[in-house]
């Protein structure tokens, strides 16, 4: 039931707003609008209530094992949220002088700081609000860097086929050509076509190593080689940071400019859809792009950096400083996990990676690139099952739920057939892991004996199989009085 | 494990990693610290920037939030969920996002609304790049932006569209009215306009002549975008209902529905638009459907509009939303209903009206502006704005933005700002200590006429 | 599945303790423990996910309609829980001095005042830790007066048939007799039974006023006389307040001492069985024995009255100031409702009881007082449709949960057969009401139609019923090892 | 709906209580304020008491809590929920105290705990009852009880046991040592005693001779009750393996297993004991069972020793037990495990040694009893004890309890205490203060020998 049809006229959650109403009258009549909005009239009971229930139709880390590839679900301390809500951090307004936010601004210098140690790359930038928004800091930079030397001529980004979605959208927000470059049978780009495209229009590349087919390209070297002598800068997607976290650096490894989803390695909670942080790292000759504001440290004190000290900036891309309560619970997250903790998040993500695969090849599974190591996530591809058995990647998923498990991501990326991308992260311990390997046996072997169970599934859920075709048909976006 | 991996170590499983790029050590990072101890930390960084008395607006606003708001809202179950890429194992989420949009069309009077974009800015960067391909009648990539935007917000669109060649051509503001008087428009009829950006109130917290102006905008061929204030709307003619036929789009920060002010964010940016242009709005959109029993249910919807589908063809690269700001924000509106929000507003619209005429009864400081505005104000001081408020901050007061750096012109102006939450007695105290540091510092300017 | 069976060896939420341990070999060896405690080896994931997904098992005012008779299970507004948690108030140590407790004691002070003036006692203690502990301290004072007047002989406390079992048994706690006065057929005490009994060997009588019949007493100044010509004393059990709230105070029915269940009235949360808090309010007779500590004010001041100040008090019952937190609670709570607030508490919640009494006896149940108002609460029998349908109040009660209702209380009063005693509360909307109602009717059809689905109710939750017998027959009162 | 009653208005619902009865008014109570307004109110009040640097235990103590305690306790399914009357509606509170009572188990190694009490003094208070039940071989209502048990505990013991005709016979405690020296017992050998209560650590944070002690008790046919801190017990031999045969009974305060200090409330008591005791023992009391299907389930057992059925006859009059903070301990428990216990309570004893010898290095400071402690210490100032903590406290310090009203014997003595949040330079914060503060005061006072 939705809180519309919970509604009854005059009811009110009485001391949520002041006890009485203020004298508007003097705003002219013509401004004011003439019937009230018309949202729920409920008790603070019922909302209560209402919000409760429905938070229990989900699932969720706090709740269940969640392995959606590429997404990184992985435990979100519960100190982050705590310290990060202290009255005093909760209620500074973003215009506060900083005289007013040297303790404020401390943590976010000191987390440019540690994100700049663990990606190697030459200067931070925490403002972008999530990692989309970081990948369009990077490509904006990488535009500037061109244009600021004229270099006109640059209109492509190259982007493998296996690279999420919003790389491409990203590079067309940047005014850019996409050009895809295929991924060889190994899982690495397929060099060769990478070479036969890099060029003079080369403005750059987008690259996410380890790549969202869980493998780590292992020619990254000579890619980024090809890339910096035709001109091109090289973008890293740092998604899939976590894989490599204290093991290997995007610096390293030659990339220019890198985004982090601080949201996915940084443990910031995914909050059903965000918000996330997506703060940018860039090599020494796009420093003076990088997006405002940014917290230098002069003596002592902490100041901002913003578009009068960084001309050159590609400016701000939110109003105020990005998510800044989600930069804290990252810095929180950071502080915990410390020097030490940083490389075990690698090392416990890769291993519970590699001993799914293991397993599941075991149990019988198809792993999409079976020669190559699993990073902190890996593809197993169900086309035989589809074929042999009618009973497809969704079909499995969607069992998966009445398993009490959140199914891996599905159909991407797009280029492995009928795939689950499957990231247990490192907080999972081994019998979460077996219960799921175990689930997945079960699966397959109720697809064999009752496919039907399984293409109708879920059946313990709140509800049945959605019809989304329907859904996308029949728009229904907004509740109405004459919905119900 | 290693062994049903069958390998040696765990350092093993990076043999994939060519041998020269290995890290060895990340030293300029700190030790761990235990949670008590990075409590301890956080308490004390906390506590040094006090904990000032804000009368400052400014597109962040100090409004209360119901405890249950985000009592709720941290349940694991909301917190710590992704986006509801299974419907089925996610009805919690996608009802509330539906509510939300729901109450987002109830209150802009819109048709339909997204489930959120990062924040008010990048809204209205969305909202200008949606315009320009909704458009159908116009080819240019021209948007009229009136100066009485807030500054950061047109400095957002700019940084985000013109990679994209969209022409942003500003508007003046009246100077007694501080309002984008419809006439100057008149430069512009018959041109190629893409759409016309109207804000409501605008930045000085001014109320504009939105029906003119959207009238304005469908005479010339050009979509109307508002920029609203969501707390506003609960008193102000909705978008939907400006001028004969309503705002194509409209967009803002809904901050003030249940956010706490945290340094600038996480907000979240709100879009709504009318039906025709749905198909043209980027961000996740929530759709009512049903399951194969026929019982409701809720999912992703119109999701070709994406980048997971769509790549390069995709609306907008965006691919978060702002999910736990919109749980709270439905939470805190469904707990107000239009009731309460209508008393919050009108409590702050009082607030700010009885702030300025308290500290214009001080000898010098004078309102500027004399048109409707709503909670948000324009004052001008006899004595250098940016000293003033650094002398009031040192009294842990905070007493406005001071708007010498995006409106130089107005002389030592700042924008003040009351709302629900500033007591008689903090007004009372900003008056005074105002009137004392005018005293102090008034012996350089007193007595001349502020720069125009 | 229980937390010690997730444990693992070694398996630590690490960044909750100190990083390091400490040394503690300077204590001598004979003193320290040979093997560590065998708790539950998790990680904090592990942990928050089982607590998390145990929550969901449970009831809760937040989730379902709980009309639990007698405990008053109302909305518990969200604000009293956060500002009674601010960091100032959470971290104050009981032994903190007065010149660090102002703001505190403020609370306190102003709460002993409402909770005075809303029942028309002389002074109120705020101390005691629940309704049962409020009733020693009631009846502990009740000893103190006599015994301060020498007067011995008062061997008895006087509790009718319908009381609460706190009520005798806090009568056994203080050294008294328990005599039972019989309830007449009307609901009222049996004043001539009551006249009959009382006498020299009478220290006061305990009457809960509405009754946990769900009726008012409508002789009880009568019974106010009889006891005290006999030199008895009044004491008033509070648990009821919720009906009279600003409608009649126990001091003008004559009452010498009242406790009040602050957790019920003022509506701080149940928690799952406590924490309460019972407060006492008395007559000007028993001021001098009321339990310490409490606060005063001395000029601007406000000060601690301690055993010192107070050297006929019967003490304390806890170690500091009860349950301090809860009284914060109630405090906040209290403001909130304010002087209108207050009787509209006790409106709604009659209101509410009236409706649904009539409403249920329409759908053919009876009413154990027909020819009664109800108070906030209202009694029906199934003794008709256990003899006739073989189908009793338990069955009934465990169905109810299917339909998502908490069961009323079963059985109580004692003297009522097949009893469910009803308390909506004035917190609840009219639908739920009508929706309960509505679900009774449904299985009252059900017990006509399929009784044996009634009998082997609950089937929707997550164990079907549970075997009391077998568990005080086999006591497994602990987890150990060998369990699993 | 007062169609439905039959009823006119409200008002007739109340027309059974005596008109003469009826109240008009509630002058005196305040008037309704907003939760904005409230939350003001509070905020200024909680400011009002500082946030003092707190080295006062004495029965409530400053441990670091796990963010997830309370975060997961507020959830709405624990916080409102009430005594698990429907077993089947409330696994989870059922299942989480049959853990709670597993893990008071585990820690005190004694057979079965109960679901907790109030607060440690009044379970102190409930075990002496017990104990006059459970000893069959006693007589007499005769208890031994320890100078050296908290004296609030005390009190609390007398206060609600007195009724009842239990005599209390306090034992002196060894000048030098701080303990109760078994050889006091000597002089009730032969005698009726119903049971010996014996503190670890006691009061004065000093470590009893828990052993002797209980042998005694077991020897002179009288119970052996423990009072013991939680958090000790993680490093402190169990009650259950005292002596010969171990403590029958054992009890305590659990604030430091998760609850705040919070003004010394909410807490729990707990109470754990012998198999055979299990009758004997108050309060509520989780089994382990089966369902119709055999699935194991938890529920409310034993309740024939409670009031809702035994009535005058149970074994207590207690009815609600401290649920939600059963809650929180147990989630505490889970998340420390006995290593993360071991630490916190070995840091506090680190904590608290280094505190007494950086204050007993200032001239005229001594440490008192030297034999072995916990996380607590005696120490005797040359200065007003009173005076001297007025001081610290107007430094923003609470520097300990002052023992002077129940210990006058021991002069200027004072009880400190350092838990594992007290930080290396809050302790020498202390030390420079206490050295201060002295030195002002000690004009005095100074080179008087203590009174004795
Ligand atoms: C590989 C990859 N790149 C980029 C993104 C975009 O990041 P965000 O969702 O934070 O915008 C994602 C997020 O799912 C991703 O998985
Ligand atoms: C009528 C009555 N009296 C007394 C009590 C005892 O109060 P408490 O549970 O707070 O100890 C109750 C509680 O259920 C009750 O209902």
């Amino acid at each position: 039931m939705l809180i519309f049809e919970q509604s009854r006229a005059g009811r009110q959650a009485s001391a949520q707003a002041p006890l009485e109403r203020a004298d508007v009258s003097a705003i002219p009549e013509q401004f004011r609008r003439r019937r009230s909005a018309a949202l729920p009239e409920v008790s603070e009971m019922q909302a209560v209530r209402h919000y409760t229930r429905l938070s229990r139709k989900n699932f969720s880390i706090d709740t269940q094992f969640y392995p959606l590839g590429s997404c990184t679900m992985k435990y979100n301390p519960r100190a982050c949220n705590s310290l990060a809500s202290l009255p005093g951090l909760l209620s500074r307004h973003p215009e506060a002088p900083e005289s007013h936010s040297q303790g404020f601004m401390a943590c976010l210098y000191d987390l440019q700081e540690i994100l700049r140690e663990v990606t190697g790359m030459k200067a931070v930038s925490l403002s972008p609000a999530a990692g989309a928004q970081g990948e369009f800091a990077g490509v904006a930079m990488i535009r500037a860097y061109h244009d600021a030397r004229g270099d006109h001529e640059r209109s492509e980004i190259l982007v493998p086929d296996a690279a999420h979605g919003t790389n491409p959208a990203t590079a067309v927000m940047c005014g850019y050509k996409v050009r895809e470059i295929p991924t060889g049978a190994d899982g690495d780009v397929d060099l060769e076509a990478l070479q036969a495209v890099v060029g003079p229009h080369t403005a750059g590349i987008m690259l996410t190593n380890p790549s969202t087919l869980g493998v780590f390209d292992r020619k990254i070297e000579a890619i980024a080689k090809t890339v910096h002598d035709a001109g091109g800068l090289l973008y890293y997607d740092g998604a899939n940071l976590n894989a490599i976290l204290g093991k290997v650096r995007p610096g390293t490894m030659g990339f220019d400019v890198i985004h982090m989803n601080l949201h996915k390695t940084f443990s910031t909670p995914h909050g059903g859809g965000g918000p996330g942080a997506g703060p940018v790292g860039v090599s020494e000759r796009l420093v003076p792009y990088l997006p405002v504001p940014m917290v230098a440290k002069s003596g002592d004190e902490y100041v901002w950096l913003t578009e009068e000290d960084c001309p050159e900036s590609i400016g701000r891309l939110t109003a105020f400083a990005g998510n800044a309560g989600v930069l804290l619970r990252a810095y929180v997250y950071a502080r915990m996990l410390g020097r030490e903790g940083m490389p075990r998040v690698a090392e416990y993500s890769t291993l519970n990676a590699n001993y799914m695969l293991k397993r599941l090849q075991a149990a019988g599974f198809d792993a999409a690139y079976p020669d190559r190591r699993a990073t902190h996530e890996f593809i197993i591809t169900l086309k035989r099952q589809a074929k042999e058995l009618g009973v497809n990647t969704m079909d499995f998923a969607k069992r998966l739920l009445d398993y009490g498990f959140h199914a891996p991501t599905t159909y991407f990326p797009l280029l492995v057939p009928e795939c689950l991308l499957i990231e247990p992260t490192e907080t999972e311990d081994k019998e979460t892991l077996d219960g799921f390997i175990q689930a997945m046996s079960d699966i397959l072997a109720e697809a064999q004996s009752d496919p039907e169970q399984v293409r109708q599934a879920p059946h313990t859920l709140p509800v049945k199989r959605l019809d989304d075709v329907k859904a996308a048909r029949e728009l229904d976006l907004a509740w109405t009085p004459e919905t119900t | 494990m290693l062994a049903a991996i069958g390998a040696q170590s765990i350092d093993e499983l990076f043999d994939e990693i060519p041998a020269s790029l290995r890290l060895s050590q990340l030293d300029a990072i700190p030790a761990a610290l235990s949670e008590m101890e990075v409590g301890q930390l956080m308490g004390r960084r906390a506590q040094q920037d006090g904990q000032p008395v804000c009368f400052i607006g400014a597109g962040a606003y100090d409004h209360h939030i119901p405890a249950a708001v985000w009592q709720i809202t941290t349940r694991g179950e909301y917190y710590t969920a992704y986006t509801p890429y299974q419907a089925e194992a996610s009805q919690g989420t996608l009802q509330l996002l539906y509510e939300y949009q729901s109450m987002m069309v109830a209150l802009t009077g819109m048709d339909v609304s997204n489930a959120s974009l990062y924040d008010g800015a990048s809204a209205l960067a969305e909202a200008v790049l949606m315009a320009v391909r909704a458009n159908r009648k116009s080819k240019s990539k021209r948007i009229l932006m009136p100066k009485t935007v807030h500054p950061a917000y047109r400095r957002v669109v700019r940084n985000i569209v013109h990679n994209q060649e969209v022409e942003l051509v500003e508007l003046p503001y009246d100077p007694s009215g501080g309002h984008t008087d419809p006439s100057v428009l008149e430069a512009y009829a018959g041109e190629d306009i893409a759409a016309l950006v109207i804000p409501q109130p605008n930045f000085f917290g001014v109320l504009e002549e939105v029906d003119a102006l959207t009238d304005w905008a469908h005479a010339n061929g050009a979509l109307a975008i508002g920029v609203v204030n969501p707390l506003a709307l609960s008193l102000l003619t909705p978008p939907g209902e400006w001028g004969e036929k309503g705002a194509d789009i409209c967009c803002g920060e809904g901050q003030p529905l249940g956010a706490p002010l945290s340094s600038g964010g996480p907000y979240f940016g709100f879009l709504c638009c009318k039906q025709s242009h749905v198909r043209q709005m980027p961000g996740r959109i929530i759709g009512r459907t049903e399951d194969l029993d026929g019982r409701v249910g809720y999912t992703l919807t119109l999701q070709a509009r994406e980048q997971h589908i769509r790549r390069s063809k995709a609306t907008s690269n965006i691919c978060t939303n702002q999910g736990l700001m919109v749980t709270a924000a439905t939470i805190h509106m469904a707990l107000l209903g239009s009731e309460g929000l209508e008393r919050a507003a009108a409590a702050s619209y009082q607030n700010t009206s009885q702030l300025v005429s308290q500290l214009t009864a001080i000898e010098g400081v004078e309102s500027l502006f004399q048109r409707p505005a709503f909670h948000e104000r324009v004052i001008r001081l006899p004595a250098e704005a940016g000293s003033v408020l650094r002398s009031l901050a040192a009294h842990s007061l905070l007493g406005g933005l001071d708007l010498s750096r995006d409106y130089p012109e107005l002389g030592d102006a700042i924008l003040v700002c009351a709302t629900e939450k500033r007591t008689a007695e903090e007004i009372d105290a900003y008056a005074q200590k105002l009137q004392r540091v005018i005293q102090l510092q008034g012996g350089v300017k007193c007595g001349l006429v502020p720069k125009e």
